[in-house]
């Protein structure tokens, strides 16, 4: 099967933090994203657990988003933008798609 | 008063607070899942904000009401200032991270709310139903003011965050909006609705909030553990004092407005109380560059234990003092 | 009859429902997560279906069983035929779009059966209790008949799903196994198991359908908010008329078997309702090419409304005057 | 002894299993959230271990207890040399995976106390508070003897895996924390607090461990499912001869302890349970290479459907014998 | 240490599919998947969210599968027959591993 | 935007263990985790779902480490004197990452 190279971008950050990523992703033209609940984490901002919590202050997310290399600055810019002074982290790879027109 | 005290402690609400605190320390792997633990939060919002809306409908509205509200958002607005002048004065706190927690101090613990009801009833001393309504409206003006203080000191602006939409998002948080909702409904559907929903809403209170504060045990232990390094004597002795001086505060009000004893020891109770669930949410978004950490340790971690453990017992007193 | 609207209108259960409903349209971020959800769902159909099986031990089933199921069945069959009529010739939906949307109204909403349980038992009109029965014998009929209808018109046979394998999955989905066995329970153990599980399932039933409606307004608030672009006038009408005619059809049934005024009511609200919950599923796997959310926009953001405000105080009016 | 039986398997509680069993096996796709599991589980440990303490708040504790809890630590201690031998006798199990077995048969199922006292109450038979703390203190032994019969039939030991602090984690388990904690809790705070949870804690307990019996179906379902390769005749025989075993040893204790005929029960119970929370953590900690799979899907997919249908009402039957 | 290059394929899709898709998997001989939850996301189909929902139409899940390359094309095709009507997103990505016979 | 080449370790491993893990995680100075719930998987020991448990024992998690490559080797070696006897799967990716100093 023919695949054709995306970039996978995924983002560890606090959850009251989330509409405002999703809102820049959208103004950024991003056409799709996938938010994974997290457990639990260890940073150099200590340890944190979502156990118990009633609140979403101390909760963090993880969104999953897989772009076009040629948008990926656009949308790391924008995201650094929010979430530079924020707690979380930031990761980049290579991934394949197969409908290479829906990203 | 040590009777009263002594009753609170050996109460089984504020046991189960215990058992979580020490099952933490311990580092049992007793857990309560978020979803749980959401639920029972939504619930004693739900119940608290219900009954106060059904008392309201049986007992109507007092003259008082109106100068309650006024003197609640006068609190929530006065103690950050007080707060932060303090923790200024006599801790190491940044101006950031000193506006973050004045921020906190100044709005109310709806969960504290809870624990404050749970005792009374169990004493059957009636507090007015409108008080739910009080403490909704001393949620959002520490907010406000603690803004005020960290761009004055702070010079800085927040980058691309509306104040407008910052303060909207406080005032329709999920906490606000059931307890708010669930006491206009309990005003709407009065004595038939209260009929209705006691079994689920009245009588299962006490247990349900028994489990929550295992819970909230749980949550301030592993808080405490991991916060130990920022709890200096200085601050720990702020997060102790400042609940204190709200209770005064509130206690010369509800005395100036001629409050009930009940809704006195709500209203003191209410401003000795530090938010942890609105504030700490708004401050990642309006102040993020305070560490969430110091803020949640103090309030999760020392004054609600505090309040709960020896401070309810003491507000409960003092209301009876100022209205006797 | 307009008390009737206005009582239920002001029933803690409807305000709750609006509750979430404003909430979810004012952006709030209150939210059930979804383990509560699925709780709440579960609690209220094991205690419906066991209510029904208890009632059917004490009182026995008289020979109107056979033909309600009997016209039950029909129904379901019946109604897809006429929405995909209406919705071909009313609205631009397409064939596919069109079954998918048929199947929907031709099945039943669980919920919708619980929330008119709900206002029955607080209006004190008795039921009968095989109407649970009766109910999980509506769910799967039309779905055969949508895809009869998607297959004809369409030209297409869905590609690698087995139909066989599809209804058991909907015959054996969650909703349907803990109503029927619940039921079944009910029935075996009758009055002893009723009087030991009373205060869980009785006492607490209003409360649960509070707080699981308050998450229904937030759902379908919040699909509303994404789904308006589909709801044109013509599918938005078609989403208020065809309740109303599936009323009509479960009134004229419910008249000629001779049903009582409470069992009338839910055979009328079960007609009128729209499924989402097993439909939705079966739909993904055997239309996927149709929009889901075309039909949970229709389902959950506009019938459902419309049956809890407008629609079940009218079906229990046109019960009274059928059985008058 | 046989209209016992036909009433407990014609109870709510065991036909809410049943129906879960048979869910999961007609792989019906319902299921309950991992999250909502976890709170039923608190929820009756919890009022199983403060009802335990109201109850010894109430009758204080008579010589026999200190008798009762070595008699269960000796069972707790002897079980899994006894089922070592049997399985390593009868059965092609090796000797790790033999150890891991005979742990969890000598160790106790919090959930199979929590349906024994169910029953008890339903056919209103007394039973002494402190047995749930018998309960606590037979978790653990049985590792700590599996332990030495593995390393002694291996002969190797675990790397890296402290014995102490293993053994800490287990009796710092959270099953264990709260049942234990409710205990001290309902003890210190006897008929005040007892009246205030009743309704949340004694009323609602039949329903929701109907709710919970649910889940286990399902859960005892989908392992039976998976886990048939491992059912061997000889296997599945261990699974059911050895409740039995345990039963005899603990009626014999039991009797010479003098016990009454709940606490008989009990004991007989605990004895004939085999654990499916703590133990099967602490074995893939302490032995990871026994296959986990084996030992779970003889506790919870033989012995306890087994102890639920069968083995409740035998025990029960057998204790009255006894101490007629 | 030494490590081995894999696939690893990363699907999100609507969780009525997911028995279907795991089927398929076990028949073209793969040993292994990992399901995730998935709290929200964003795609063609618009936005949509967990939350509050009782049914599984509206839910999506993720499936992880790490499999050998010279499986992959026999994968992806078994899994786009099911997914290429469905609301989803397949995407693959290069991995190492450390136990290769695993996979 | 300039990244960083570093190196993404996902373990995904049964629940009992992941204590002792993210302990050896911090004694070879990894800065860093995230952990993600897990709802089913399949592998060489069959199939498992965390619906309806209440236990950790049947209980998976998925561990997510974004290390500096250099340190990559103590990881896997720490990691592997824990997993090895059990139940679990490691892989290692290539990911690029903003803020180098992290990690
Ligand atoms: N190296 C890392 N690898 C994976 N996740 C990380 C890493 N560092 C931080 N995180 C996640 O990001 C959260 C915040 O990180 P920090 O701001 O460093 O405290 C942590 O709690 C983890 O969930
Ligand atoms: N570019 C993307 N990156 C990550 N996840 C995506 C992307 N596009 C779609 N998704 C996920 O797949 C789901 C369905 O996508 P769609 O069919 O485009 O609506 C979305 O709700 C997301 O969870
Ligand atoms: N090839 C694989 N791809 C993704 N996850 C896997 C794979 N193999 C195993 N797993 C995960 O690891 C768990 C244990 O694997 P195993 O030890 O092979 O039974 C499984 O239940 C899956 O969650
Ligand atoms: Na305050
Ligand atoms: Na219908
Ligand atoms: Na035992």
């Amino acid at each position: 099967m023919q695949t054709f190279p995306k970039k996978r971008i995924e983002i560890v950050v606090e959850a009251p933090l989330l509409r405002r990523i999703t809102a820049r992703l959208a103004e950024t033209g991003v056409g799709g994203w996938t938010v994974v609940p997290v457990l639990a984490g260890h940073g150099q901002h200590g340890d944190w657990t979502a156990e118990g919590q009633i609140g979403t202050a101390s909760q963090m997310v993880m969104l999953i988003t897989v772009v076009d290399a040629v948008r990926l600055d656009a949308v790391l810019d924008g995201v650094f933008a929010l979430v530079s002074r924020q707690i979380g982290v930031v990761t980049v790879s290579d991934v394949a798609v197969v409908r290479p027109e829906r990203f | 008063m040590f009777e009263l005290a002594l009753q609170n402690l050996l109460s089984p609400m504020v046991l189960f607070f215990v058992l979580g605190l020490a099952a933490a320390l311990a580092r049992s792997d007793l857990t309560v899942p978020e979803a749980v633990a959401k639920l029972l939060a939504l619930y004693l919002l739900m119940a608290i904000g219900f009954k106060g809306g059904a008392e309201v409908a049986h007992h109507g509205v007092d003259g008082t009401l109106v100068a309650t509200l006024a003197a609640g958002i006068l609190l929530s607005f006065a103690t950050p200032v007080l707060a932060y002048a303090i923790l200024r004065g006599t801790t190491r706190l940044d101006p950031v991270n000193a506006a973050a927690v004045a921020a906190h101090y100044g709005s109310i613990s709806a969960v504290t709310l809870v624990a404050v009801t749970g005792v009374l009833t169990q004493l059957g001393i009636a507090w007015d139903g409108y008080m739910v309504a009080v403490a909704a409206a001393m949620e959002t003006p520490a907010i406000v003011a603690a803004l005020l203080i960290a761009r004055g000191r702070s010079g800085g602006d927040e980058p691309g965050e509306s104040r407008g939409a910052l303060l909207r998002e406080v005032a329709f948080n999920g906490s606000i909006v059931i307890l708010v909702g669930a006491f206009l409904i309990g005003a709407v559907t009065g004595a038939r609705g209260a009929g209705l929903l006691k079994p689920f809403l009245v009588d299962a209170f006490p247990g349900v909030l028994c489990l929550f504060l295992l819970d909230m045990g749980l949550v301030a232990g592993r808080g405490l553990a991991q916060g130990r390094r920022y709890l200096s004597p200085a601050v720990t002795g702020f997060a102790i004092v400042m609940p204190l001086i709200g209770a005064v505060l509130a206690g010369g009000l509800a005395w100036a407005i001629g409050l009930s004893k009940g809704s006195t020891a709500v209203l003191i109770t209410l401003a000795a109380s530090a938010s942890y669930i609105a504030v700490p949410a708004a401050m990642r978004l309006a102040l993020p560059q305070a560490n969430p950490a110091v803020a949640l340790t103090l309030s999760l971690g020392v004054t609600f234990p505090f309040n709960l453990l020896v401070g309810i017992p003491l507000y409960i007193a003092l209301a009876g003092r100022i209205t006797a």
